[in-house]
């Protein structure tokens, strides 16, 4: 039974009010642009952010207001700075209040490995010394070492290369901390930029990210990661996020560049012809050595 | 008007405090180039690992926005994921890193998280990304930051990264840190540098254009001096041509 | 520098006596036959071994006299049943008494893992219930989780499908605890079926097992898992562990297939000439789907 | 003189313990047949998770001597690492484990590590492999193996894979087991259940051939039997040329 449907029902039926979602794990490559934005269109409310640095889109989350907590390690906007909207909520209440569960990138791994090995924590002698350890109830101390406890995504929402109607995906590049966002999630949402057959996924069984077990959905979204780069499809569009960090400045300019680039605008395939592709796409091809899969 | 900018010169600082052989931890924005300047130059089997889950032997042969820009991947001697990159840390496989700092003390502690009560912040910086995760496990580290009296402070009210904690000899082996701590803050007037050990920063050099006590006044703290505190060195034409050729359009570095 | 050697150079240089060695890591795949051999011919004494189960290995490294304690979870010959060294050393201290430290697959690889991230151990839910928390000092109990005490192996020894002379080893096919034991390990030696350039290794960074700051040494060793199975290379020479298992029932048939498989064959390419290699070479060839690695 | 060996009856009943869209960690030998055969007749859906590193949803195309055999990993759904296999059935994802047992007692332990003393054992047998793993983690399990008194005693001195421990009611719970526990021992004379939420193993069926005495009698302990004690059903024609398909040679099934 495929699994193939479009970003907005994926997120009607994946993504609730109050959920706990983790996105962004690619740090600053594959990031799920696509599925924040119709989350915002459909006026999701109260969702808990789990994710590494995210680059700027937990901040587009936090401004338009669907967001009731972020557990991540960082929040801002990776080349430009700070994160206008996150900075607005955490100070002044704008839109709404944020609580903040305070990360470091290692720490927010290892939260996820502990709900995939389905433990109530996992130890490391990371943020030994941080005050990090005040602020977060996620984190406790004892023997010498960090207690990081399990955080569990309702669902992961990862954006890759390819993958087939039955949720194999494939992506490369580095791979921050999607693997196990996906395996401690109850389910998996995947967009991608090419949709292909199973005999593309299964060549390359070491390739597939997940247990086709998580995945739910599977969002055939090309560019769903922009302005964020894809090896082999997109460059990073610099400029969009330098457009994105001025505007954000004030609510004001948020709420224009939101109705601009996401309210106003019904799916990515719309968004997209805004887009000057021709300025990011990746052309120069350099396809890697397979691996010889035989085995008669 | 000097021919270089203040990031041009940090950065080429910076790269200096990479040795031969070394495994760097690169962090975001100027660490990208000083990793590029410093291969170029005296550290030509200095490898680079980058949290997004990477490890290089050579700079990327095109521009960097973010570290998990394209040309980073291409060419890398490993892709894979944060938590492998982490665990040669944890292992103290890593030489040098470097953290970029919002707010640091005189004991090299930084603040990247809140200004204020976190409860009630006055600003929300952006947070820790790998930063704790670098001061504590990485062998020695480096910041670079702009100098200002509001940003070097006499004490951090929030220790996202530590450095010497509270400056007692022994602290961060006490509270059980993995790595060495701190061994320099590069700034925008000048490098602070740690006695061997560890605890509170001096000023081991200013910036050519800048005098000490220009340094000092825009320190929080009575800023100690060294007995042989000299002008930094000025970029050499081949760190500038290496800034240069990685930042052409001087993203990071146009001053 | 390059790191390409014998395998004679590898053992000399990197398995001293005493030395705790992961070995075995892909379970029933990629097993180095060829290396445990060169460690027998090289007589080494008081090893640790360390793995899953090894596929027969580590019972001839027994019965050769090599090994003091093995840290693992199954001890045999896999799809033959007892391991016969493994027996006598336990039952009977021949050739020599031999210390277990009992694993599940499971726990075994939690060693790892806590090895590979620099803490003293890590929680899980299994071996509740079990003996195994009896036998091995490595696991205690506490707060109603299992505790496993990391195993840091000296050096983890693997076979791979391809690598470069600077040490970037691609695998494929499951890996078992590959991943971990290379990283839980001070040094990595890896064997391969095939010593490849740079741009094929490079092509595909994901494949890349290790970093290669672990790796110290790269052996160019065509069949150096025989008898078990390489994906793409070789099938499993089923016949080969069914000889193995009927001549170490006794102390007189271990020893002479030892001298005739092992101690008389001077390395591995001679080895190989015995192997009827047309009939588990495989042949037919099902290469991966590349990955697009451009930027430009 | 049976038209099938005891191998493929043993097959047969455990392919049955396969229920469709199950997700089944398949053990070594038989279970892998077991697998195969569910997947080609009532249970299409079901897919199967090898320890190793793998998942497939449908029988490998050719024999396989051990899990790792390529044919195994060609058309897999996933290769992957052993512990992120392990991560499904820890988090309760496993449907159902076959383990394979050298000594099982009436509460369904069963000792795969040491006959005799640890220190000094009569007999050691290979260990656990994933056998803890499985009979802890996974939702319910299924254990064959050669009937025979030595084989099935009363209590094993050694529980590698627990079952239903000391048979006290909870005890699984209490000692903080995830899973449910074994369902049904599958032997070469019949087939042993477990009333719904543990405790004794009684005789469900015997093997044509076979009477409930036979079964008694080679049983360590005074064997319980089902008021509706019955016959086992012989393997169907569909089921056995399943069986022949992926055993061609009778490598496991030979008899």
């Amino acid at each position: 039974m495929t699994k193939v449907m479009s970003m907005a029902q994926a997120v009607e039926r994946f993504v609730p009010d109050g959920a706990t979602v983790a996105m962004g794990t690619g740090l600053e490559a594959l990031i799920p642009f696509a599925a924040g934005h119709e989350m915002i269109r459909q006026g999701r409310r109260d969702l808990e952010l789990v994710g590494p640095i995210s680059d700027s889109l937990f901040d587009q989350l936090i401004g338009a207001g669907c967001v009731r907590r972020v557990t991540a390690a960082w929040v801002g906007n990776v080349s430009e700075g700070l994160g206008h909207c996150y900075r607005r909520a955490c100070e002044q209440r704008i839109p709404a209040p944020l609580e903040v569960r305070d990360h470091s990138n290692f720490s927010i791994s290892l939260a996820l490995w502990a709900a995939a090995w389905n433990v109530p924590s996992l130890p490391t002698r990371t943020l030994l010394g941080s005050d990090i350890l005040r602020t977060n109830p996620d984190l406790s101390t004892g023997d010498g070492l960090v207690h990081v406890k399990a955080v569990r995504p309702d669902v992961a929402i990862v954006h890759v290369q390819r993958a087939d109607e039955h949720g194999r995906a494939h992506a490369w590049g580095p791979l921050g901390i999607t693997e196990e966002a996906g395996l401690a999630a109850d389910r998996v949402v995947v967009s991608c930029e090419e949709l292909v057959g199973p005999d593309v996924t299964l060549s390359d069984p070491n390739r597939i990210l997940f247990p086709e077990t998580k995945v739910v959905a599977v969002v055939h979204e090309p560019g769903g990661a922009h302005p964020s780069p894809v090896q082999g499809h997109f460059k990073r569009d610099h400029a969009a996020y330098r457009d994105y960090a001025e505007k954000s400045r004030s609510v004001e300019g948020f709420e224009q560049w939101l109705r601009h680039q996401v309210l106003d605008v019904p799916d990515r395939a719309s968004y997209m012809k805004g887009i000057d592709l021709e300025a990011i796409r990746i052309t120069h091809h350099r396809p890697s050595v397979p691996a010889d899969l035989g085995h008669e | 008007m000097s021919s270089y900018t203040q990031q041009e010169l940090m950065v080429a600082v910076a790269s200096r405090e990479i040795r031969d052989g070394d495994l760097v931890f690169v962090g975001m924005r100027l660490p990208i180039l000083a990793y590029a300047v410093a291969r170029n130059a005296h550290a030509p089997t200095a490898r680079g690992l980058f949290e997004v889950g990477l490890m290089r032997d050579q700079p990327a042969s095109a521009f960097l926005g973010t570290m998990g820009d394209p040309p980073n991947v291409t060419g890398a001697l490993w892709a894979t994921r944060m938590s492998n990159a982490m665990a040669l840390m944890a292992q103290g496989n890593v030489d040098l890193g470097f953290i970029g700092g919002a707010e640091v003390d005189r004991f090299g502690n930084l603040n990247t998280s809140y200004v204020g009560d976190p409860r009630q912040p006055s600003v929300k910086l952006p947070g820790s990304g790998g930063g704790a995760d670098i001061a504590i496990l990485s062998r020695r580290w480096v910041t670079l930051m702009s100098h200002e009296r509001r940003r070097l402070v006499d004490r951090v009210s929030f220790i996202t990264s530590p450095g010497y904690g509270d400056g007692t000899p022994g602290w961060r082996k006490r509270n059980g840190l993995l790595g060495g701590g701190p061994v320099s803050i590069i700034t925008t007037l000048g490098v602070l540098r740690f006695p061997e050990g560890g605890g509170e920063a001096y000023l081991a050099s200013f910036h050519p254009g800048q005098t000490v006590d220009d340094v000092r006044g825009n320190t929080g703290w009575e800023l100690k001096v060294a007995d042989d505190v000299s002008e930094t060195s000025e970029p050499t034409k081949s760190e500038l041509e290496a800034i240069r050729h990685f930042d052409p359009d001087g993203f990071w570095t146009r001053g």
